[in-house]
């Protein structure tokens, strides 16, 4: 069953167009990712499903209901939350505030104690420093923090935007595991990478954007052996 | 000298605690919406005439009407947002100059409605304390102390409170802040609400220590301009900070110096500041 | 929708930039009046136009003013200049050039004055002015003309009678407001308490805009005066230095000769603390005349009413009588001698005489009466008038 | 010849003689102010053009008034030279801060004029053996260019109405060179167009320099039409005068500085019949344009016309090409 549906989207920035008319399906329960080069319209794919970037045309449909203008608060009530691209932690406020902010809407603080362990769960580390501020924590804890507090608004979907990026490998495996467990607990995910080998391993099904344009879509089973995309994306990149 | 030294330090202490009410609004609303809000000392001017009318002319009790007067000006502080600021977020040009019309069309209607003289009411509290020879007007130790309350409370919103947070967030990072369901056009209501709130308080406080006149907002407000730009703009903690110095070395070299040169110093410390570290004593490099 | 308002906002500003420029009627004697009508300074300067207007108010309604067998409704125009030079200059060009006028009252403040003088003279245009600065009356102008004292005026006689009747005070600070009027007023104080043998201790000046004057008042406290002079300070922020001299423990008098405004001052520094203070005073409030142009006054500006509207009222029936007299509400130079010659005059509260000559080496100044004020149980008291000579 | 010169021509030739026709030296002391301050708001608009708001510009208006008051009443100096010599310390102030000052950007620059500006009032105000004090100076000398003495206000007003269109000119010469396109860029994306290649600083201090040449002679000009120079006429007020013309205008061409001035500057007169409701108006006015005017009478011109000539992406290929021919 598909929990989110994009049809014919498209995003404009003034005269330059970053998506053009893409059609996707995003399966409950499942890991989907994005695959594509340094502006190929990944990111703003992913703004227009947390509500942050105005759709110019096309819809978005999601669990049966158009969600096209949503603002994003409205998506992250509706249980749509994005961990963006560069972490965007508030670097002035403690890892517990951030984790707080996190559960910012209104259903998402009734269960604000029993979330947070459990997100204390996944990153033992952040319990450690839970009073340090954000802004002093490496790359890793950084991001760390940045799904955790995604993860402290209950979502339903969860979307990541480039988060293995600047990371060490060893952190990137661990990160990795994690989201795989986080998709257990039944959260969908959608993960945009240019990092194509963890994605596709991750992934259950992938969309490949070339300058905005959907160049590609299947299983990642398919993917990860397609000549294009092991020469475009897996070739000498060996993540 | 010891004396003279308390004094001057008493003297920089009250000053420093209006300054702090007047430039932590003023560093609240810039942090968040990046609007100089250049009618910030018609809020304060606003806040004073609150008191005139509701404790001077009216008779009601003195700090039921500052607590009247001062919501009052928080909800003008909302609406002047609402309506006329909402439109300029970002441009911070368009911002400030909107904000210099709305402090020069309040200016004149109060100048309309009350008159441009300079108006009295009576004080709630009189006497002075004498403490070892050092003398502190007593009217003045219950604006020093509602203003450090009101300054505990505010801290302990913003460090705790689900909207002081809230608060924080959007001034740091205020795409990152919409993605945790945050509504930014609420926060900027919020924020342009508590700070024109806190000048309205400042206002209020001092209406019965000085006079009342349309135009008493001017110093404060330029006051606010000097600590915040001393402090950091959109520094919290460097409005404080802000606020105690400029109280200080005010005290100081009006006492000894006169008041030209105080404020000469002032503007001085502002073009070092802001040629040196423009962040401010507290502020992060941007 | 948008664009349509938009361009209906452009027609509208076109409209009312015909709309404001109207011909003058016949049988209609136009004179202007310039001054600060809003913002700072406007609490003095309303008292230029309130006065003017209460005269030509009270003629207006008795028939008219007669001269030389045609009765005119006299029109004041009067012109906001904001209490500032370039905006005089505006005001003026639009009376003389617009408006046509011969008359002018106005402007205050030194900077307006200095900046209108040179037109008056110019285009003969005779001129009742207010302002401090004895820069005014300098350079033997012919058509410009001060209808009330300034400090340089009264002081005299009000440090005279605080010489009598406190033989105890030896040491006096002086406070002014750090502009022109004070700077030219503190001056004539200095030499006038030296005059009389005092030891000035202190001349302090502070920003008009102050309202803080702890520190100010330790440094005075330091010079132990007997007595502080408040000088030209504006009567709100005067009640406001008494009062924290006095929360400071200030012991000593308090005295300010310059400028009119006792419930002002009391009202700033409380009843008890402005007990005793020495004032100098514009206009005896007691006169019954005061308070039926309080009542005038009310019609046209909201209360209170400033003293300074005492002097122009005197001055603007001053100058209709010497069109009655002159017997001409065109030909300037013969009302102006008509109203050199009709002094002494009675106005309002005593006589009024043309003088300054010593001052000024002209006769340009009207002298009027000085009143000595105390300050006694929040009330102005006078207890003495000093006639001019 | 097409219908859209010969209006122009027209409006040109109506501009300059109506004060000979219409005899009010009222009228035509409002035009002297008109052109007066187009000439500072023009020297303005090349500040926010690079995205730089002065607020000092009042007060270096104000050096250059003084500048030339004392030259001609303490020196002796005919007029001329010391109208230029009041540009030339516009110019100097900015050359010697500019390597400084411009170092700072956005609102910290704005502050950082605000504070230069008020000590320099201040300074007016103080130093009054030089300056003369709150009073400041009085009496100095009219215009006299090649031994004719602009006592005629018409004669002024052709002599304000020359020094703007001037200015204007220069303006528009200015944005049509390479130094436009790299004013424009850096205004937009500091970045890129650095790491083009651009010397911005370099860049910044020239327009300042330009900019303090005209507001100095705005300055210059209001010394001898007027005959005084007092200091309250250079406050920042004056800056915000001069910015709220650009604003009303609209800052995306030197003609919006024009209009603003046109505009803004009859207004008090327009207004004085409301008494003390005048400054009342004056801000309710102020609001309106800003609410529903953003971009100024320019603005509205140009979503009229549809015309997006300085569209980003065009601006950065100016840019690029000009990179090119070098």
């Amino acid at each position: 069953m598909s929990l989110i549906k994009l049809e014919n989207l498209c995003v404009d920035y003034g005269p330059i167009s970053a998506v053009k008319t893409l059609n996707a399906e995003i399966m409950n329960g499942s890991i989907t990712c994005i695959l594509g080069a340094n502006g190929a319209g990944k990111s703003s794919t992913l703004g227009c499903l947390a509500g942050l970037v105005p759709v110019s045309s096309g819809r978005i449909i999601y669990d049966g209901q158009d969600v096209t203008s949503h603002q994003a608060h409205q998506m992250v009530s509706a249980g749509v939350t994005l961990a963006p691209e560069g972490r965007r932690l508030f670097p002035g406020l403690t890892v517990y505030e951030n984790l707080r902010l996190g559960a910012y809407t209104g259903h998402a603080r009734e269960g604000f104690q029993e979330q947070l362990e459990a997100v204390f769960g996944y990153f033992p580390r952040l319990r450690e420093r839970r009073d340090q501020l954000a802004g002093s924590l490496s790359g890793g804890e950084q991001q760390m923090c940045a799904i955790g507090r995604a993860l402290m608004s209950r979502p339903r979907v969860l979307l990541l935007d480039e988060p293995s990026l600047g990371l060490a490998p060893k952190i990137i495996v661990e990160v990795a595991k994690i989201i795989r467990s986080i998709n257990k607990t039944g959260i969908t995910v959608l993960i945009v990478e240019q990092n194509a080998k963890l994605a596709l391993q991750l992934s259950s099904y992938g969309y490949v954007l070339e300058t905005g344009s959907l160049a590609l879509e299947g299983p990642c089973k398919d993917l990860l052996h397609d000549d294009h995309i092991r020469q475009a994306y897996l070739g000498g990149t060996a993540a | 000298m010891l004396q003279l030294t308390i004094q001057i330090a008493v003297n920089g202490l009250t000053f420093g605690l209006i300054y702090i009410l007047m430039a932590l609004g003023f560093t609240l609303i810039f942090g968040i919406m990046r609007v100089v809000n250049f009618a910030h000392g018609e809020f304060y001017m606003v806040g004073a005439i609150g008191i005139l009318l509701l404790f001077g002319t009216l008779g009601f009790n003195y700090y039921l009407s500052i607590v009247f007067a001062v919501l009052c000006v928080g909800l003008l502080g909302v609406i002047v947002e609402r309506v006329l600021l909402r439109g300029f977020v970002g441009r911070e040009l368009n911002s400030m100059i909107m904000a210099l019309a709305v402090a020069i069309t309040l200016q004149a209607l109060a100048a309309i409605l009350f008159g441009p003289q300079e108006q009295s009411v009576a004080r709630p509290v009189t006497g002075v304390l004498q403490v070892a020879g050092v003398f502190i007007p007593r009217d003045r130790i219950v604006v020093g102390v509602i203003a450090l309350a009101v300054l505990i409370a505010f801290y302990l919103f913003l460090r705790y409170a689900r909207y002081g947070l809230a608060m924080r967030a959007v001034a740091q990072d205020p795409a990152a802040a919409a993605l945790q369901g945050i509504r930014p056009g609420f926060i900027y209501s919020l924020a342009f609400g508590v700070g024109s709130l806190l000048a309205g308080l400042a206002g209020a406080l001092m209406a019965p220590v000085y006079t009342i006149s349309p135009f008493m907002g001017d110093v404060p407000m330029m006051m606010a301009f000097i600590v915040v730009i001393l402090g950091g703009l959109g520094s919290i903690p460097g409005a404080v900070v802000g606020g105690l110095l400029l109280g200080f070395v005010e005290s100081l070299f009006s006492t000894f110096f006169g008041s030209t040169i105080a404020t000469m110093i002032a503007f001085g410390m502002v073009v070092l500041i802001l040629l040196f570290k423009p962040s401010g004593l507290m502020g992060r490099a941007q | 929708m948008r664009k349509s308002i938009q361009a209906g906002v452009i027609a509208v500003a076109g409209l009312a930039a015909f709309g404001s420029f109207q011909a003058s009627a016949d049988e209609v004697l136009t004179i202007g009046v310039v001054s600060a009508l809003e913002g700072p300074g406007s609490e003095w300067g309303r008292g230029v136009d309130g006065g003017t207007r209460i005269a030509a108010k009270e003629i207006n309604e008795a028939g008219g003013l007669t001269v030389n067998g045609t009765t005119y409704q006299i029109r004041v125009r009067s012109y906001d200049d904001g209490y500032a030079a370039a905006r005089a200059v505006a005001a003026v060009t639009r009376l003389i050039e617009q408006d046509r006028v011969n008359f002018v009252l106005g402007p205050l403040g030194s900077g307006a004055a200095l900046a209108v003088k040179p037109m008056y003279e110019e285009h003969g245009i005779l001129a009742l002015v207010n302002s401090y600065t004895p820069e005014t009356l300098a350079d033997n102008p012919q058509y410009t003309y001060r209808v009330l004292p300034t400090t340089a005026e009264y002081v005299g006689p009000i440090v005279g009678w605080i010489n009598e009747n406190h033989p105890d005070i030896q040491r006096v600070a002086i406070i002014s407001p750090n502009d022109q009027t004070g700077w030219d007023s503190q001056k004539s104080q200095v030499a006038t308490y030296e005059e009389f043998g005092y030891d000035i201790v202190g001349t302090e000046l502070f920003e008009r805009a102050t309202r803080n004057f702890q520190p100010f008042v330790t440094r005075i406290m330091a010079q132990q005066p007997d007595l502080i002079e408040l000088d030209t300070t504006p009567p709100g922020t005067a009640g406001l230095i008494i009062r924290q001299a006095r929360e400071m423990g200030y012991q000593g008098m308090f005295s300010k000769i310059g400028g009119p405004g006792v419930p002002e001052i009391v009202d700033a520094a409380g009843k008890e603390f402005a007990e005793g203070t020495v004032v100098y005073v514009a206009a005896d409030t007691e006169n019954p005349k005061y308070a039926e142009m309080e009542e005038a006054y009310a019609e046209i500006y909201p209360p209170p009413m400033n003293a300074f509207n005492v002097f122009f009222y005197d001055a603007a029936h001053m100058l209709f009588e010497a069109m009655q007299r002159a017997g001409t509400v065109e030909d300037v130079e013969a009302v102006r001698a008509e109203l050199l010659a009709m002094a002494p005059y009675e106005g309002m509260q005593g006589t009024l005489v043309w003088g300054g000559e010593e001052l000024y080496g002209n006769n340009n100044q009207l002298q009027t009466p000085t009143f000595v004020g105390l300050i006694q149980d929040g009330k102005e008291v006078i207890v003495d008038r000093i006639a001019v000579e | 010849m097409t219908m859209r010169s010969v209006l122009l021509a027209l409006g040109f030739v109506a501009i300059v003689v109506w004060p000979f026709l219409v005899d009010n030296t009222f009228y035509t002391h409002i035009g002297v102010s008109v052109w007066m301050f187009t000439i500072l708001a023009l020297s303005m608009n090349l500040m926010l053009r690079m995205g730089q708001l002065s607020l000092a510009h009042g007060a270096i208006m104000g050096l250059g008034a003084y500048t030339a008051a004392l030259l001609m009443l303490r020196l002796d100096v005919p007029f001329l030279p010391a109208f230029i010599c009041s540009g030339l310390v516009g110019a100097l102030v900015a050359a010697i801060t500019g390597p400084v000052m411009l170092r700072v950007k956005g609102v910290y620059f704005v502050l950082l004029t605000f504070a230069f500006g008020e000590i320099i009032v201040l300074m007016f105000i103080d130093w009054v053996s030089l300056f003369g004090g709150h009073n400041g100076i009085f009496g100095v000398p009219r215009a006299e260019l090649f031994g004719f003495v602009l006592r005629d206000r018409s004669y002024s007003y052709l002599f304000a109405l020359g020094l703007a269109a001037l200015a204007y000119l220069i303006l528009r010469w200015i944005y049509s060179t390479e130094t436009g396109a790299v004013i424009d860029a850096l205004h937009d994306d500091e970045d890129l167009a650095r790491s083009l290649g651009v010397n911005a600083l370099g860049y910044r201090i020239g327009i300042f320099i330009v900019s303090g040449f005209m507001a100095g002679i705005a300055g210059g000009f209001y010394a001898s039409y007027f005959t005084f120079v007092t200091p309250e006429s250079f406050t920042f007020w004056t800056a915000v005068d001069a910015l709220v013309m650009n604003i009303l205008g609209g800052i995306a061409l030197p003609l919006g500085a024009v209009i603003g001035a046109v505009m803004l500057v009859p207004l008090p007169e327009l207004l004085r019949d409301s008494q003390e409701y005048q400054i009342l108006f004056y801000g309710l006015i102020l609001i309106f344009f800003l609410k529903f005017l953003p971009d100024g009478v320019v603005g509205v011109i140009k979503s009229l016309s549809t015309d997006s000539s300085r569209s980003l992406g065009k601006r950065f290929m100016k840019i690029l090409a000009w990179r090119q021919v070098k």
